[in-house]
């Protein structure tokens, strides 16, 4: 009960935090310099003055800020994320076309960094001070360092281009008639480096984590009585200290998973991978305001998803948390 | 009475068959960067689109690579002798994609109604357009206000689609839920758009020139990445790299891999034409030394060596060397800082910063104006590279809020369709980037413009252009870079890809691949 | 054992400390190890490392001297990195302080604030920020910092809120002093330490996300930074490996050093950080 | 009888960069079934490295050096893990001090119980369930079935430590250590807690070694004791000699620093009042907002009393009796929800902030925590005089004035340039004191004051405060939870249980005549109440 009632109440913040972001990134984009009737007509390859006010009109753009504005918020409101002018479609669609290739590249990523990470850490922290500790807290602490697109530039041109085993880019092989099993397994193949790639930094991140927390736990008192009871090493970690150590790292993961969503356009970018972050980066060039407004609140619906998500996991691995609120 | 003036062309150029026997089938793939916004030709025609729509729709005529015209949908054509009527004779039996006939109504609709609307490069040449009229379903007359030589040459695909009437009659053109499946006359019809990976064309199975296309499908392939495009190409994935979809630099080392094949032709329709915009309104541009001096202290010829990786040519003057009533009797500005040097201290240059503007299309343009503006600074003039994304391109150049900026055009075969617009006084407009940006006025030279337009003879028109070319040269109104060229790279099984002055645009309509 | 005894005797601090000096060394003395700047053209293009003496690092595709460039880069990267983590710092601790030590409405109000940052998607705001105003230093930094002061943010308030509760905060209470000496002179000094920590790791990051936006073609194209020469070099990582390989490695090299030095830091200056936390 | 346990000669070294080289040298002891060995000392005695030697509990970088402890016929110090790890838990137990993080907080009771049957694979699940229940019965916890699905934090501190001592009940072990079990609960509990173990001792004739630092815990549960100090045993025997007739130096002064039961006598109190508070109360309100139900806890409730000048009165009551609320309310670090804190006739609940501000210094607090209540990051010289220099005073007579309260809290003057951490728990409590004075207070509240220090350590504090009491005529409010030392400073005695004040009287009215049972109930659960009072007797 106490639970959907915290729930309830984040939800309706969540909206009003959701109107604000539409709002607040509205003022932005419309202070940005480039008309995107201008970039529209300019695409076209020649452009005047009666076909820039053509589309001027068509945008909307010759009416004064506010109605602009209060159209927008007006839409959202009812939940139309209105019309992508360049794109000849409503940005609904472009985002339903583009988010589940996003979803299914970011929530690929994250689990593969959240159960690797972790298990990584817990690896870590069982052999602290040792010659393996060393090596992987080493190797975590390079893949933190790397730049993410000079990795993917880099796993492109060992893995697809070198030795020819997984394809550098795009979500499937265009043209396949796969289906079924075969088509999975494809999309699988195209998805293996991109995921890694996204994932690698934040496998990082959490196995430093991880490892930190599982070592700080395991000087907690009750650690302590774990072991006196005549429990076993393995049993203890994984019982007490691991339960424990992960609250820290759920927490961090269930804010970054949101984020993974809308910072995945670097990925996207260079393994040619048809998500939203493509979408907007790309909308952004022709000042698309739609699509980009819409990106950033499917995002942001996301990070506010995930946070949910997060907050209901806390609430199963963690007892006290209901009790208290 | 009229004068049969061209010949009729009664087997297309493109059949006269090489030594092999062409053989069907087979599937192309091909890069289109970036991602086109549509594929409504009639209602966009940036590159991706004609690259991609010049499958779908067709124009009446077809251009070979001398930019000849070719017949295309108009099987032949008449021009009277005082230039002022056109009639076209369609070719039968053409069906729209949806299995309509295509008939001189739809030729009507398209060129009175719908791009007088939509298609504003057209729309200039409308203006010399008196009437259309559909003499039979199968016969079409164009009258004109006045002679206006390039007029044979608007007849290209992406220039004056066909579009079909029964679709877009009475609709609002730009919101009809048909353009998202566009319907044409072409020899592949669309079949699925894959947002952000790829386009899927299919051979259409009642083309009306029997036996084409011998392709059963076309991709075109959506990969953002220009070192992805690349590896695409290199790994099999893709066939055709069409022009600029990879560096320059790539270039060299695609070619030389085992059956891949490169060619320049294909842009000779196009000729693009690479240029800074010089602001000839205020700051050091606006003096005429200043800008004599910019393009003696530019080593353009090395910059095409290293930037464009010796593709193209350095440009004479405002007309490509591609393009019709082209003349080298001009002024030559080689690279000679000393030069440059002594015409700054004539003109008593303080400075003052300029600002240079590279056009966001990748690294090659990047790299062109850092290698501009080492070249400026060492004769000393102060440069600072401003930078913008396409979007904030657009704005400051149609807004004229910049000192020095590139750009580059098509030149569409002439000098009246694709030179003009960008050096007439009647065609500064603030707001459009597409055309006297750089504030450029000479009264003089602009009746010349206008005259040399609507002359009728060949030879006129060169003597005209000619003059033209020799005064504008010395007066510098923008600093003419390249021609550029954008070879084509395609595996050599690939044959006939290009045979027509626009390329790859329609380049799948004759392709086959050997087996 | 005091701050300085724990931190120098930790050999991964140290290496830290090693490396981020010698890049700070060549940062400063670009101008005088080679006499050309990064943008001059000085020899042919695509010249290969080692293979002429005076170019160690060849030169890149309009044959500028990559060593020059990675030099000055190295000054626009930890440029980038240090001020816009001292914008962040400047967002943040305020915030994050009066959020932490009026709570009530100051800090609920501070914290939505804060949370509607984190919601917007990091990078995304980044990128259409420095779309808009137009890629320079300035814009760059600026961004960087509006994307990463959350964090400070929340540590601070944190923070704050532990050392509030703390009993010499009360003495200075009953001592009579001021709300706000006691928040700057009494509970702020005491946050150091973790605040520290993190900004050394904010300058790693924000040294990566300078590059990723050079990258995505966003960088400011009159600075020379390492993310700019990876981008520029990307198109040719296939003929001219050296051109992305070696800023990827100063990238590399700068922000583990960074790394480094935090995680030394947080262990020298936060020996019982950990047990606090929990309690 | 037989002996359960006989550690011979053990050393326990620590590791390098400690302020000694061994934490245990050369300690000896043994313990008989069925018998309580209480192993008493100072903190850093080594008193509980011995006891995680035993149970192969050390904390990494600490090892045994040497020495063996023999416990059914093997010497459990050099077992292999494995084997160790059989021990425990099974035949060797152990409960410690902290109930508030011995138990993982995430898993609920009876699974933390069941675990031990589940570690050395006994029984079957349902059996598992079973025998948990049984336990917590046999440790008297209410409403087993509930218990049993309960997570840590729904218990009480005392419930927290039956469930402990049932878990290392579960599988009968011969021998239990409790390192200080009772140290961190409330008298009361305490006092039920040492009952349990006494019980249960008798029921299964366990042996129990049990740690302490408090000679009224040892007079209460020990057979033998054993006194440990600086990692060294220094005396041992039967509980009754080494308590009645302490032999070596060390135990003399430990036994002397434990306050007497002994009343002080009486003094004449002035009539003048430091400090009055009148129905004072205090609310707290947790939850709120838009969904969520508010909860009131009422901490100080309708509270009225005065302390008059020169007197120091004694604010007695367990966890959670509201007496801290009251203190920080009279000091106004919290604001009261009504009532009045007149001090000087001023009432202090009363002004604004920033009257309040130059108010201050009227009311003076010392705190509980040596280490928290000082800024680590300011000198000395700095934490006095912020508060004089405030008020006007020029910073040089102020510094003057804070050299001299540094010499009369017996530190010397140089103290003032240093740092906190230069200084030890009581030295820092006698900052503490001095800063309080340096504000020339009408009134000291002194919250726990001694509570966080070793009693030889608490002594010297209480010494102090009794000089200072007398010399500079001080009020103060004592606040305590321990009736012994309010019994040693104080003149009356406050009694609060659950924000109402129950008692107020004084030394002799509150021990010798208390009127109300809470009183009673607990002056009997102070531990070693009996010995004490022979000890009174005896003295």
């Amino acid at each position: 009960m106490t639970a959907l009632i915290a729930t309830l109440s984040r939800v309706v913040k969540a909206a009003a935090t959701l109107l604000a972001i539409a709002v607040l990134n509205f003022f932005l984009l419309h202070a940005a310099p480039g008309d995107p009737a201008v970039v529209l007509a300019g695409e076209a390859g020649a452009a005047d003055e009666q076909m820039i006010e053509q589309l001027r009109e068509r945008f909307g753009l010759d009416q004064p800020f506010y109605v602009q504005l209060g159209k927008y918020v007006g839409g959202i409101v009812q939940g139309d994320l209105g019309y992508s002018f360049r794109q000849g479609a409503p940005v609904i669609d472009l985002i339903a076309e583009r988010l589940p290739a996003t979803l299914l590249l970011t929530l690929t990523a994250f689990v593969i960094s959240l159960s690797c990470g972790i298990a990584l850490g817990v690896a870590a922290a069982a052999r602290v001070g040792k010659v393996s500790d060393s090596l992987l807290t080493t190797l975590a602490l390079l893949f933190y360092a790397t730049p993410l697109y000079w990795l993917a530039l880099m796993a492109v041109l060992v893995f697809s281009v070198w030795l020819g085993w997984l394809p550098g880019f795009g979500y499937e092989t265009v043209g396949s008639a796969y289906s079924g099993f075969a088509r999975a397994l494809d999309i699988l193949k195209h998805l293996i480096l991109p995921a890694l790639t996204l994932g690698l930094f934040f496998m990082a991140v959490y196995m430093r984590m991880t490892r930190a927390s599982m070592l700080e736990v395991s000087t907690a008192d009750f650690v302590k009585t774990a072991k006196a009871k005549g429990l076993s090493g393995p049993v203890i970690r994984r019982r007490h200290i691991l339960r424990n150590a992960i609250l820290p790292v759920v927490t961090l993961a269930g804010l970054q998973a949101g984020q993974l969503v809308g910072g995945a356009v670097l990925t996207e970018t260079v393994f040619a991978w048809p998500g939203i972050g493509r979408l907007m980066f790309e909308s952004l060039a022709a000042r698309d305001y739609n699509t980009i407004l819409g990106v950033f609140l499917v995002s942001a619906a996301m990070v506010i998803l995930f946070n949910i998500v997060t907050d209901i996991v806390y609430r199963i691995v963690d007892p006290r948390i209901g009790a208290r609120s | 009475m009229k004068h049969l003036k061209a010949t009729t062309f009664l087997i297309a150029a493109a059949l006269a068959a090489p030594l092999a026997a062409q053989e069907a089938g087979g599937r192309l793939d091909i890069v289109v960067q970036p991602e086109p916004p549509g594929l409504m030709l009639g209602l966009v025609q940036n590159g991706p689109t004609q690259l991609v729509a010049g499958d779908i729709y067709e124009g009446l005529l077809i251009y070979n690579t001398d930019l000849e015209p070719q017949p295309g949908l108009a099987e032949s054509w008449e021009i009277s002798e005082d230039g002022l009527t056109y009639t076209f004779k369609l070719h039968e039996g053409v069906k729209w994609h949806d299995g309509e006939d295509f008939t001189a109504d739809d030729v009507v609709f398209s060129a009175d109604v719908f791009l007088r609307e939509t298609h504003a490069r057209l729309r200039a040449s409308l203006a010399y357009v008196e009437s259309v009229t559909a003499l039979d379903p199968l016969t079409v007359e164009f009258k004109l206000k006045e002679p206006f030589g390039p007029f044979i040459s608007v007849f290209e695909a992406a220039t004056m689609p066909m579009i079909p009437k029964h679709i877009y009659e009475g609709t609002d053109f730009a919101t009809n839920e048909m353009n998202a499946t566009p319907i044409g006359t072409g020899p592949f019809k669309f079949d699925e758009w894959v947002k952000g990976s790829y386009i899927h064309l299919v051979k259409n199975e009642e083309y009306y020139i029997d036996g084409l296309p011998y392709l059963d499908e076309v991709y075109y392939r959506v990969i953002p990445d220009a070192a992805s495009r690349a590896v695409a190409f290199e790994t099999g994935e893709v066939d055709v790299l069409p022009g600029g979809s990879v560096e320059n630099w790539d270039v060299p080392r695609l070619t030389e891999m085992e059956g891949v094949c490169s060619t320049g032709e294909g842009w000779e329709f196009f000729a693009p034409h690479a240029w800074m915009w010089l602001n000839n309104r205020e700051g050091p541009t606006s003096n005429k030394l200043f800008r004599q001096a910019v393009m003696y202290a530019m080593n353009r010829e090395f910059m095409k060596d290293v930037v464009w990786n010796g593709f193209g040519n350095v440009p004479t003057g405002p007309i490509s060397s591609k393009t019709n009533f082209y003349s080298d009797d001009v002024t030559h500005y080689d690279y000679n800082p000393d030069k440059a040097k002594e015409l700054l201290a004539e003109m008593g240059y303080d400075g003052e910063p300029v600002r240079i503007l590279p056009l966001p299309y990748g690294e090659t343009w990047q790299r062109w104006a850092e290698a501009v503006r080492q070249n400026l600074t060492e004769v000393g003039i102060n440069v600072e590279i401003d930078s913008a994304d396409v979007a904030g391109w657009n704005e400051k150049t149609s807004q004229w809020d910049y000192d020095m900026a590139f750009t580059y055009l098509y030149q569409y075969g002439d000098p009246a369709l694709g030179v003009s617009r960008n050096y007439t006084a009647d065609r500064i407009q603030k707001g459009s980037p597409w055309n006297n940006v750089e504030g450029y006025e000479n009264p003089e030279l602009d009746e010349k413009w206008f005259a040399a337009a609507t002359m009728v003879s060949p030879e006129e028109r060169q003597a005209a252009y000619e003059e033209i070319q020799k005064e504008i040269v010395d007066d510098v109104p923008v600093a003419w870079m390249l021609e550029l060229e954008f070879p084509t790279i395609y595996r050599c099984n690939v044959k006939d890809l290009v045979t027509t002055g626009i390329g790859v645009n329609d380049g799948p309509r004759n392709a086959w691949i050997e087996k | 054992m005091s701050m300085w005894k724990r931190f120098s005797s930790n050999i991964g601090a140290m290496v830290g400390v090693l490396l981020l000096l010698t890049v700070i060394f060549i940062a400063i003395f670009a101008p005088l190890l080679f006499s050309h700047d990064p943008w001059q053209m000085v020899q042919r293009p695509f010249l290969a490392p080692f293979t002429m003496q005076a170019l160690p690092l060849g030169t890149d595709t309009l044959g500028r001297d990559v060593a020059a460039q990675l030099a000055y880069g190295a000054r626009v990267s930890l440029l980038v990195g240090l001020v816009s983590t001292l914008v962040a710092l400047l967002i943040g601790v305020p915030l994050g302080a009066l959020a932490g030590f009026y709570g009530g409405y100051v800090d609920e109000g501070a914290m939505r604030f804060t949370e509607f940052f984190q919601t917007i998607p990091n990078f995304a705001l980044a990128i259409v920020l420095v779309a808009i105003f137009e890629p320079t230093l300035a814009s760059i930094t600026l961004a960087i910092a509006i994307v990463s002061w959350p964090p400070v943010a929340r540590l601070v308030r944190a923070e704050v809120m532990s050392v509030r509760k703390r009993e010499f905060v009360d003495a200075a209470t009953l001592a009579g002093l001021s709300k706000p000496r006691i928040l700057v002179r009494q509970v702020l000094p005491n946050t150091v330490s973790p605040i520290i920590v993190m900004a050394s790791l904010m300058v790693a990051t924000a040294i990566l996300l300078e590059s990723s936006l050079s990258f995505l073609g966003l960088g400011d194209p009159n600075a020379m930074s390492w993310g700019y020469m990876i981008g520029a070099a990307r198109t040719v990582i296939r003929s001219s490996w050296w051109l992305s390989f070696f800023p990827g490695i100063a990238i590399v090299i700068t922000v583990l050093a960074l790394n480094l030095i935090g995680e030394g830091l947080n262990d020298a200056l936060n020996p019982h950080l950990s047990r606090k936390g929990k309690a | 009888m037989s002996t359960t346990l006989s550690i011979e000669h053990l050393t326990i070294g620590l590791p390098q960069g400690a302020d000694r080289p061994f934490a245990v040298e050369d300690v000896s002891m043994s313990i008989e079934k069925g018998e309580i060995l209480c192993v008493v000392g100072e903190s850093g005695s080594g008193k509980s490295m011995t006891a995680n030697a035993l149970m192969g509990l050390l904390p990494p970088g600490v090892s045994v050096k040497a020495g063996r402890a023999m416990f059914e016929a093997r010497d459990v110090l050099r077992l292999p893990e494995a084997e160790k790890q059989a021990l425990r838990g099974a035949s060797t137990a152990m409960i410690f001090q902290e109930p508030m993080t011995a138990l993982n907080p995430l898993m609920r009771i009876g699974d933390q119980i069941a675990e031990v049957f589940a570690a050395h694979d006994r029984f079957t699940q349902s059996e598992r369930r079973e025998k948990a229940l049984a336990l917590i019965r046999e440790v008297q916890l209410p409403d087993p079935e509930k218990i049993i699905r309960a997570y840590p934090f729904q218990l009480s501190g005392g419930q927290r430590q039956r469930a402990m001592i049932a878990m290392a009940l579960a599988l009968e072990p011969k021998l239990l250590i409790a390192d200080e079990p009772t140290t961190a609960l409330d008298v009361t509990t305490q006092a039920q807690i040492l009952k349990l173990i006494l019980d249960l001792r008798e029921k299964r004739g366990m042996a129990v070694m049990f740690i302490t630092h408090d000679f009224g815990v040892v007079a209460e549960i020990a057979d033998r004791v054993i006194v440990m100090r600086e990692g060294r045993v220094v005396e041992r025997g039967a509980a009754a000699e080494v308590l009645g007739n302490p032999q070596h130096e060390y135990t003399k002064r430990l036994l002397d620093a434990i306050p007497t039961g002994t009343l002080p006598d009486a003094r004449q109190l002035s009539a003048t009042p430091a400090l009055e508070i009148k129905g004072l109360r205090k609310i707290y309100r947790t939850g709120g907002g838009l969904f969520k139900p508010v909860r009131e806890v009422r901490a100080v409730d309708d509270v009225s009393l005065t302390v008059a000048r020169g007197e120091v009165l004694g604010l007695v009551g367990e966890s959670g009796s509201g007496k801290s609320t009251l203190g920080r309310t009279a000091v106004r670090l919290v604001t009261p929800d009504g009532g009045q804190v007149l001090v000087g006739g001023t009432d202090l609940a009363a002004l604004s902030d920033e009257d309040l501000r130059k108010q201050r210094h009227k009311v003076q607090m010392v705190f509980q925590d040596p280490y928290a209540s000082l800024n680590p990051r300011q000198r000395i010289m700095g934490a006095i005089t912020d508060g004089p220099i405030t008020r006007g005073i020029p910073r040089k007579e102020a510094e003057a004035r804070a050299r001299e309260l540094l010499e009369i809290v017996g530190l010397g003057a140089d103290a003032a340039s240093r740092f906190p951490h230069e200084f030890s728990g009581g030295q820092r409590q006698r900052i503490g004191i001095a800063r309080a004075l340096a504000m020339d207070p009408e009134l000291i509240i002194a919250d726990e004051a001694v509570s966080a220090l070793d009693v030889s350590i608490q002594a010297q504090v209480l010494d102090l405060l009794r000089e200072l009491r007398e010399k500079l005529e001080l009020s103060i409010l004592f606040i305590t939870h321990d009736l012994r030392v309010a019994a040693q400073l104080c003149d009356r005695i406050a009694v609060m249980q659950k924000g109402k004040l129950v008692e107020i009287g004084t030394v002799h009215e509150i021990f010798l005549s208390p009127q109300q049972d809470y009183t009673r109930q607990l002056l009997a659960a102070v531990p070693g109440a009996d010995w004490e009072q022979q000890r009174t007797a005896s003295a």
